[in-house]
């Protein structure tokens, strides 16, 4: 771990991209400015890999503001994400180049994507929490900036606006656990936080208080079930954003930031109980409302969603690592599902409608073997990548209480449903829409077929204990996370629980194979009606919270008038007194000697008998 | 010590005169009485305390009280050129 | 020859009021105006000396010479701006600036009556000067109040000769007789400056009467009453008439900022303007150093409000309604700078001189004491601004058209038929389809009186800039009696401790209080020249004599504030004697000499030449050495480093000591210490019953020599020893007693 | 040097106002050179207390000294006030005489942080308001008469407790002068600090502006001139926490300490209630007027929690709200410049043909929010530190005042240059403006990325306040 400045190099280069971009984007030209974004933060992932390999980094620039330093640290957790991060990044900046292609504002796209990965590598390697705050809120400007990025449309704008609101309530949780912190052991970055934790010698109750505003924070981000509004409505970005940033990168910043202060988090019973039920609510919700979808990006974003939900119950149950695997696993397939949703869009023409699809297996032979892989991840195939992080999780769940663990297995076989339902509207049947489709080019192909690739092997990093090849993963971030005691589960059991979800993941994806092939019976049809407007959740919002916010707003603009009106009475009251006054001098001569000589003999009188 | 209550009485007297009597002549004439009253105590401080410099002030008093009766009566008299009565509650125009 | 100014206005007055029948009526203006500007010329030359004449009766002192030059400044103001059609205007202001010169410069009682009587006949007159309806109301108001307020006055000179048995201003009274005297003098010169409940008259006075008499007694009356005002009310007798004024005061600034909110009128909004100011300056008596701020607050009000009547002067005699003012600024852009300005400086906005005026009359009162009335005084200031700032703003708010062809009419009329006040045009003649208001007379718009306006901006400026040297110019000639100060030694100086002694100026004979970083050092009486000296070493305060930053201040007694001076106090470098004067007296049995040094420095005193033992400082610098009975007559003292040439001297009186009768005392030796080194030559010695000692000097075992000492009346026995260097040992033994037997006291020492 | 710094702009005022003919590339050098000048002090500064002090008496019988002085934060002011200056002679379509006035502010701005004698920024304080009055004067919109009185008359009505308060300070403390030394030696103590600390109190919540004193600031920014020059130095005028920080706070610590309960609900509430309001504000100058209220709440509760943390915080807030409050009025200068109107509510859409425009307006609305990395965001982390320890549930209420600012500047700044594009072809940044992007951009990055460069300065100054305050609630 040594101090090295090659590590702010690495968030530099692609914030050179950003600089170099913005300012002469135009001059750049079409494809050379997407190549130019694309290599620069390969190097960043290559600089990353080398220095993980290294055995990590750390630079500091003391005194950053009064008490805090501006310090970054790559050890193992955030050596992953950085892997994570870069690497589909740096695929999607790829198959971006195709997607793009003939947009007015490419250069000014691929600005934006290297202004997102820089801060979003901020954030991974922040070491001191303001540093990580800038990363926070940087990742939500540059998904303001992406999701807006056709900003003519009223509808983009708004819900770019949305995104950053939402986030933005986030971020005050973030910035409160920061003062709360601070008030407590009077530092911030996170390497002293640890021992200061473990020394003691503070109240429990504050604590965990600290660990409920984290965790509003990464609610924020990470679009978990009060706060999850703005995901859906985030596609209205281009798809390689929907890929990028609300897939595979920034939505697991919340996870990441909760598994970063696992030593606050952890032993607390009523916090993890929490994350525990606000990602079993997330998952349900976002699984039923993915099965309403008709968008295709809305499908994969409520599958997003759920798959989160996972995440947070594997956080929530102590399963620290296993959260990182699914980010990882979860990076990959759904980056892919993104991805061949984006070019059966490119393919059709911008249609985005599922039910003018169908039929895709014949026009598009490729990406239909991408997608057939996607769909049978994210379904939890036992060989597949899906499966074995899906399945870590059901057995820290079994652990932690079998009804749990139940309902997980409800929520993956839910999962297994939305994935083939996607797979069967896209890709099997005739077609139903009029453009005639033809094959993406190879620029996006092969980003995807490395996709596809990972989503097949990357499950085999962390496999359970009780298969004798050996778990790599679990070691290697714990020695960045902390050890956290766990016993094994016996033997048998965890065999049991990788035949049981294995027989249910396969039995539900045929089982919808063959459903959703057929016509829709009645009752899901009107699900489907609900599901489709997220059961009314934007509506119950904007009654309950935006609009009374607004009608106050204007109140309380009159009324500040008003407090206007009553300094100007407090003014007229005087002008009003000072008449009084002066009506005194009424002119009759007579009255002005009576009030000389009785003001006479008063002050005589007061004078003599003081 | 009689007569400075003598004058006293007088000084309250004027002060009376003044507040009651309508027209303006009048009132300058209860304001001439508090000026002799004045004049009375000085007098009768003269004599208690055996100084002369009483004295010459009361005498210095006559003759400022001849200069006002002077400048005052001609006032006077041109407001009763102007206006036929010199009853100070008619003078009423200069308020508020 | 400072009686000139006394003599040129009251000669010429006289003078001209021969010669007007005969000379042309712009001679006598010119001539009068020549008078004043040669009265004022006076006043300024010799500034700062006080002139004594008749007898004490007139004092031309600063005061008298400030307020003066205000009243001469107010009359030369009337008569420019003036009415020039009859001669008898001119003759009336040299009148009344005659008497307000009296005034301002007479502290005995009757002088100002008859100086106040000689001022208020020809603004009688003056006032009553339209010869119309409004203007003999005004008058004929004016006169009866005044006269009344002249009879008050008249009874209160009575009763206060009652009390104190003189007319003099300053004379000491006390009981009730005395408090109804001040209090009936300070009604007199309320009703005369307008103050609340006296004021009655001046609103409806200073509408009716002629614009140009209204700036006269707005500015000059309130100078000169204010002067009589500052010599009578002096801040010894603060508690007689204080607390009377204090509500005064109260009433009158409350009155006339909120009367002045409600008036359409610009004539009568100043004048409740003017009586709010007179509040204002009342203010200024009731702290110690009203002498100075006071003429300085007139001066800078009497030349805004100036600015303000003569322009309204210049639109109109008569009334004049707020709304003639509007868009002045961009219709005559002079006369609306100037009353912009005035406007500014009497409501007090901060770069101006009428701020500095203001914040020095609030610090009186608040030195004085009167918290509260300073605070009221200032939210009633802030009442002020509003119509302070509405009549701002309207003069520099765009003119109406209507009144755009108002002024035209106004030009054209006054080309036409001249002024209304024109030498020779009778006023008749004009159409009477002009309002009155519109009859600007064109002899005001001419040089003259715009000289006096860009001369009042001018000074106006100058005092805004510079208002030290206003303060500084009224208060050069003030008596030492006002100023408290700590003169010696300079304010941020370093000196050594002990070699100082602090001394200031103050009232003669009063007791004032020494405080030494806020702690109570001592107490001085000033003496009959005004200076006062304290040595701070005498004082009882054990902290007084450190070294570090001291802030010494002096106060009157049960006064919160007074001088102060910051100093920071170094030990000696070479020793000193502290707490006996130079030449002082001490006891013939002995005393203890004592000083100031560098910490632990070891010393040796020497007593005419023969030391008397070495002596250490201690931690914080201070050492002392009891001497031996001396003997009689001056001894001279010296106190040396260890190894110095010379040190510091001091010449004390040792007395015959006359006999005592039988000595009691026990034996003691008071100056050496066992083992201590000396210096040759040296003296030992203390006090004791027996009649004689012998003293045993030995060198080792071997006796030296052996002296008999015989014992003082002072019951003191003192040895004079000049062995050769070594060591040496004394033993004392009263004489008689056997050598074997243990004597009293033995000592050795080590001679150098 | 620091006279030299201090006059030259009221000489360039002056000269301005005389010789109309100079023109804009004097008062372009002017600004320029008085910019220099500040940089050059900075540079020079060498960290501890106050530099570059002078001290003549002007009126010694009262104890009245013309005494300068600066310190770390009086720099960082002055080159805000600068620089701020600098940008708006650069930027604002004004006549010549406009400039001058602008000029004659500055002096008294600058006077008002280098003053070191209470009475000389008394003057200064007062004396800034005849430019700004004549501003809004000559050149207001149609109804300024109204908020002139308002404007002046709560000024004057504020600034006269403080005079009261000065005496209380002088004559019951006891300071042989008024000189900040001997005031800050002499600190008052007893029943009178509560009444002297109100005294200041009204005078310096007026120019905070603090909640229930900010009614003028509304109506005064509507009514003037639409280029943003005389808003900007409206801005800059806003030195309530400035003169909190270092008059009333050292010198009466006691009254403080009883009315810190209030001031921090007031400061808190009104960070909230402003933000609040933005949200409905009609025009764009009214939503600033309210944003800039609502940042002064927040840098007002870091100032009065008493910490060190909060102070700094409060100061360097303080600093950057100057300028990117300041640049945010130029730019909304510069779009009713192109498109003569100021509404919020209509849809403009410039982004279209002004994408420089767009992208410099986006750089200073995330300052102004608060984003980190820009200049906002390093102040109020500091205040947030600070005031929590202090008071947790009313530093929770100001910082909702970050999510109501990102609802009011996102919304607006869409509808100005997001959404449908109007016909109406507006031109994008021309030759002046890009200086003045360029340097705008320049100072908030800097200021959002090294903010060592300035709060090394202040750290010292925090800590002696928050020994002296105690930082109790």
């Amino acid at each position: 771990m040594q101090e090295t400045v090659l590590l702010p190099l690495i968030v530099a280069l692609p914030l050179l991209g950003f600089v170099l971009l913005g300012l002469w984007g135009r001059r750049i030209g079409e494809p050379a400015a997407g190549w130019l974004a694309s290599f620069l933060v390969l190097g960043s992932f290559l600089l990353g890999f080398w220095l993980l390999l290294q055995g990590g980094a750390k630079w500091t620039l003391a005194e950053w503001l009064p008490g805090i330093p501006f310090s970054l640290r790559l050890d193992n957790l955030s050596g992953v994400m950085l892997m994570v991060v870069s690497g589909v990044g740096f695929l999607i900046h790829l198959w971006a180049i195709g997607y793009m292609h003939g947009d007015a504002g490419y250069s000014r796209f691929f600005s934006y994507f290297n202004l997102f990965i820089a801060a979003m590598l901020v954030l991974v390697l922040g070491d001191s929490l303001p540093v990580v705050f800038i990363g926070w809120e940087g990742v939500g400007l540059a998904s303001y900036l992406l999701i807006g990025f056709w900003y003519t449309e009223r509808v983009n704008a708004d819900s770019a606006r949305k995104a950053f609101i939402v986030n933005r309530i986030g971020d005050l949780g973030f910035l409160l656990a920061m003062g709360l912190l601070w008030s407590m052991f009077g530092t911030l970055s996170i390497s002293e936080l640890v021992e200061k934790v473990e020394a003691g010698g503070y109240s429990f109750t504050t604590l965990s208080l600290a660990g409920f505003f984290l965790l509003i924070g990464a609610i924020g981000k990470s679009a978990q079930v009060p706060l999850m509004v703005w995901l859906p409505d985030a596609m209205a970005g281009p798809t390689p954003v929907s890929a990028l940033i609300h897939a595979a990168t920034m939505v697991t910043a919340g996870v990441y930031l909760l598994v970063r202060h696992a030593f606050i988090l952890h032993g607390d019973a009523f916090l993890a109980g929490s994350i525990v039920a606000l990602g079993l609510l997330t998952a349900f919700y976002g699984a039923l409302c993915s099965l309403g979808q008709w968008d295709i990006k809305r499908i994969v974003a409520y599958t997003t969603l759920s798959q989160l939900g996972f995440m947070f119950v594997a956080v929530g149950v102590g399963a620290y690592w296993v959260a990182i695997f699914h980010i990882v696993t979860h990076a990959f397939f759904k980056a892919l599902m993104f991805m061949t949703s984006g070019s059966v869009i490119h393919a059709l023409g911008g249609e985005q409608d599922v039910r003018q699809m169908g039929g895709m297996r014949k026009h598009l032979p490729i990406t239909h073997r991408h997608g057939l892989v996607a769909a049978l991840a994210s379904g939890g195939l036992p060989p597949l990548a899906g499966f074995w992080s899906k399945d870590a999780i059901l057995a820290y769940t079994f652990e932690y209480g079998p009804w749990l663990w139940a309902l997980m297995l409800l929520a993956s076989a839910l999962a297994a449903l939305y994935s083939i339902r996607w797979y069967v509207l896209v890709f099997l049947g005739e077609y139903r829409g009029k453009a005639h489709p033809h094959e993406s080019p190879p620029v996006m192909l092969w980003p995807n077929h490395i996709l596809m690739g990972g989503a097949l092997g990357v499950g085999f990093i962390g496999l359970p204990y009780v298969i004798d090849y050996k778990n790599f993963l679990e070691p290697f971030l714990s020695k960045a996370i902390g050890e956290f005691p766990h016993e094994k589960l016996p033997v048998w059991t965890e065999w049991t629980l990788i035949i049981v979800s294995a027989l249910v993941a396969i039995g539900v994806l045929l089982w919808g194979f063959r459903f959703f092939q057929q016509p829709l019976p009645q009752w899901y049809a009107r699900f489907q009606q609900a599901a489709l407007n997220g059961f009314y959740v934007d509506m119950l919002y904007n009654t309950l919270l935006v609009n009374p916010l607004k009608a106050l707003a204007e109140l309380l603009f009159s009324a500040d008038r008003g407090l206007l009106g009553g300094f100007a009475g407090l003014g007229s009251l005087m002008g009003g007194l000072g008449g009084l006054l002066a009506r005194l001098e009424a002119g009759a001569l007579r009255l002005y000697l009576l009030g000389f000589l009785l003001a006479l003999v008063l002050l005589l009188l007061w004078g003599v008998l003081r | 010590m009689i007569w400075l209550l003598a004058s006293a009485l007088l000084f309250s007297l004027g002060a009376y005169g003044v507040l009651t009597r309508r027209t303006a002549i009048l009132v300058f004439l209860s304001i001439e009485l508090m000026l002799n009253a004045a004049a009375l105590a000085l007098v009768s401080l003269a004599r208690l305390t055996g100084s002369l410099d009483a004295q010459v002030v009361v005498l210095f008093i006559i003759a400022m009280a001849a200069a006002e009766v002077a400048v005052g009566l001609g006032l006077i008299v041109a407001i009763f050129r102007r206006r036929e009565t010199t009853n100070i509650d008619e003078l009423r125009q200069l308020r508020w | 020859m400072s009686l000139l100014t006394l003599y040129t206005l009251a000669g010429l007055a006289t003078l001209l009021s021969l010669l007007a029948f005969v000379i042309p009526r712009e001679t006598n203006r010119w001539l009068s105006a020549l008078g004043l500007g040669l009265a004022g010329l006076f006043c300024v030359v010799g500034w700062g000396e006080t002139y004594e004449a008749f007898g004490g009766l007139y004092r031309f002192d600063t005061l008298a010479r400030g307020l003066s030059l205000v009243a001469i400044l107010g009359g030369l103001w009337a008569l420019l701006l003036g009415p020039a059609k009859k001669f008898e205007f001119p003759l009336l202001v040299l009148y009344a600036v005659t008497g307000m010169h009296l005034m301002a410069s007479s502290p005995n009682l009757v002088v100002l009556l008859i100086a106040l009587e000689v001022f208020s006949l020809p603004l009688y007159v003056m006032a009553a000067w339209q010869r119309d309806e409004k203007g003999f109301e005004a008058g004929l108001k004016y006169f009866l109040l005044g006269a009344l307020g002249a009879a008050t006055f008249l009874y209160g000179i009575a009763l206060y000769f009652g009390a104190t048995g003189s007319f003099n201003a300053g004379a000491v009274g006390s009981g009730p007789l005395y408090i109804l005297a001040l209090l009936l003098i300070l009604v007199a010169f309320a009703f005369k400056t307008a103050m609340v409940p006296f004021q009655w008259w001046s609103p409806d006075v200073y509408q009716g009467s002629p614009t140009v008499v209204t700036l006269f007694m707005a500015t000059a009356v309130k100078a000169a009453a204010f002067a009589a005002m500052l010599r009578i009310f002096t801040p010894e007798g603060l508690e007689a008439w204080g607390v009377a004024l204090a509500m005064l005061v109260a009433l009158t600034t409350v009155f006339g900022n909120l009367g002045a909110l409600a008036q359409t009128e610009a004539k009568r909004l100043f004048a409740y303007s003017s009586i709010a100011n007179a509040g204002y300056i009342g203010l200024g008596l009731l702290g110690p150093t009203g002498q100075a701020t006071i003429p300085f607050y007139l001066l800078t009000y009497a030349l805004a409000t100036g600015l303000i009547f003569a322009v309204l002067s210049m639109l109109s005699n008569q009334e004049v309604p707020l709304e003639r003012l509007r868009g002045l600024w961009y219709r005559k852009p002079l006369l609306g700078g100037a009353m912009g300005l005035g406007i500014l400086s009497v409501l007090g906005l901060p770069p101006l001189a009428g701020f500095w005026a203001k914040y020095l009359v609030f610090q009186e009162a608040a030195r004085g004491g009167f918290y509260g009335l300073v605070v009221l005084a200032l939210v009633t200031s802030a009442i002020g601004a509003y119509y302070y700032l509405k009549t701002f703003f309207l003069v520099f708010s765009q003119p109406t058209p209507q009144q755009e062809a108002e002024d035209r009419e106004a030009e054209a009329a006054v080309a036409r038929f001249g002024a209304s006040e024109a030498p020779g045009v009778p006023l008749a003649s004009a159409p009477l389809g002009l309002t009155q208001a519109l009859m600007a007379p064109a002899s005001r718009t001419a040089a003259p009186a715009q000289a006096l306006l860009w001369g009042a901006m001018l000074l106006l400026a100058l005092l805004s800039f510079w208002p030290g040297l206003g303060l500084r110019a009224f208060s050069t000639g003030l008596t030492p009696l006002a100023s408290l100060t700590i003169r010696a030694p300079a304010d941020g100086a370093t000196v050594e401790i002990g070699r100082y002694t602090l001394e200031g100026t103050g009232r003669p004979g009063e007791i004032l209080e020494l405080l030494d970083n806020d702690t109570p050092l001592g107490v001085v009486t000033v003496g009959p020249e005004g200076t006062w000296r304290f040595d701070p070493a005498a004082s009882k305060l054990e902290t007084a004599l450190q070294a570090g930053p001291h802030t010494y201040q002096v106060r009157r007694a049960g006064q919160a504030t007074g001088a102060s001076i910051r100093i920071s106090l170094v030990w000696p470098t070479e020793p000193v004697f502290v707490g006996l004067p130079e030449g002082s007296t001490v006891a013939a049995s002995g005393f203890a000499l004592a000083g100031v040094a560098q910490p632990n420095q070891v010393l040796e005193v020497l007593e005419d030449g023969a030391s008397l033992g070495r002596v250490v400082a201690d931690a914080n610098g201070r050492w002392s050495l009891n001497v031996p009975p001396p003997e009689a007559g001056t001894r001279v003292y010296e106190v040396r480093a260890e190894g110095a040439l010379a040190g510091a001297r001091l010449s004390l009186v040792v007395p015959q000591p006359e006999a005592a009768g039988a000595c009691t005392q026990a034996f003691t030796l008071t100056n050496l210490q066992d083992g201590g080194t000396v210096s040759r030559p040296f003296r030992f010695g203390g006090l004791g019953s027996a009649p004689s000692y012998t003293v045993l000097v030995k060198r080792g075992e071997g006796v030296v020599g052996r002296k008999e000492v015989a014992l003082n009346p002072a019951c003191g026995w003192s040895y004079l020893s000049d062995p050769g260097p070594g060591e040496i040992t004394y033993e004392v033994r009263e004489t008689g007693r056997p050598e074997a037997e243990p004597p009293l006291v033995v000592i050795t020492l080590q001679v150098r | 040097m620091i006279h030299l710094g201090l006059w030259w702009p009221l000489l360039a005022g002056l000269l301005l106002l005389l010789w109309p003919s100079l023109g804009r590339a004097f008062a372009l050098v002017a600004a320029g050179l008085s910019l220099l000048v500040s940089l050059f002090l900075f540079a020079g500064y060498g960290g501890q207390g106050l530099a570059y002090t002078s001290q003549t008496p002007f009126l010694p019988e009262v104890g009245v000294y013309y005494a300068l002085g600066l310190d770390g934060a009086g720099l960082l002011l002055w080159l805000a006030v600068n620089l701020v200056v600098l940008l708006g002679v650069w930027v604002a379509e004004v006549p010549v005489r406009f400039l001058a006035l602008a000029f004659l502010m500055q002096t008294g701005l600058l006077g008002i942080f280098a003053a070191q004698d209470l009475l000389l920024f008394y003057a200064f304080f007062e004396a800034t308001l005849i430019p700004a009055l004549l501003m809004l004067w000559f050149y207001g919109g149609p109804e300024r008469l109204r908020a002139i009185y308002i404007f002046a008359l709560f000024t004057l009505v504020g600034s006269l407790p403080m005079l009261a308060a000065i005496f209380a300070v002088r004559y019951l403390g006891g300071a042989p002068s008024f000189l900040y030394a001997d005031l800050a030696a002499h600190p008052l103590g007893g029943s009178a600090a509560a009444l002297a600390f109100l005294g200041f109190l009204i005078a310096f919540a007026v120019k905070t502006p603090l909640f229930p004193l900010h009614a003028w600031l509304p109506s005064f920014h509507q009514q003037n001139h639409p280029s943003g020059l005389a808003d900007a130095m409206g801005t800059l005028y806003k030195v309530g926490i400035f003169a909190f920080f270092k008059w009333a706070l050292p010198l009466v610590p006691e009254g403080f300490r009883e009315f810190q309960g209030l001031l921090l609900f007031l400061a808190a509430f009104g960070a909230l209630y402003a933000a609040w309001l933005a949200f409905s504000a009609p025009d764009w100058k009214t939503l600033l007027a309210y944003a800039g209220v609502s940042h002064m709440g927040v840098g007002a509760l870091g100032l009065f929690s008493g910490t060190a943390e909060g102070t700094v915080g409060a100061l360097y807030l303080l600093g950057a709200s100057m300028v990117y409050g300041s640049a945010m009025f130029l730019l909304v200068g510069r779009v009713y410049q192109r498109t003569s109107s100021l509404e919020v509510a209509p849809v403009r859409g410039l982004a279209r043909h002004a994408p420089a425009l767009y992208v410099l307006g986006m750089f200073i609305l995330m300052a102004m929010i608060g984003l980190p990395g820009l200049s906002g965001f390093p102040g109020e982390l500091l205040v947030l530190l600070g005031a929590y320890q202090v008071a947790p549930w009313l530093t929770f209420l100001a910082f909702l005042s970050v999510i109501a600012a990102a609802a009011y500047a996102l919304s607006a700044f869409q509808k100005l240059f997001q959404e449908k594009p109007q016909a109406q072809v507006v031109p994008d940044l021309a030759g002046r403006e890009w200086g003045f992007a360029v340097l705008t951009v320049g100072v908030l990055l800097l200021m959002g990325l090294y903010p060592k460069l300035f709060t090394t300065y202040l750290e010292p100054l925090g800590r002696a306040l928050a020994a002296l305050v105690g930082g109790a609630s």
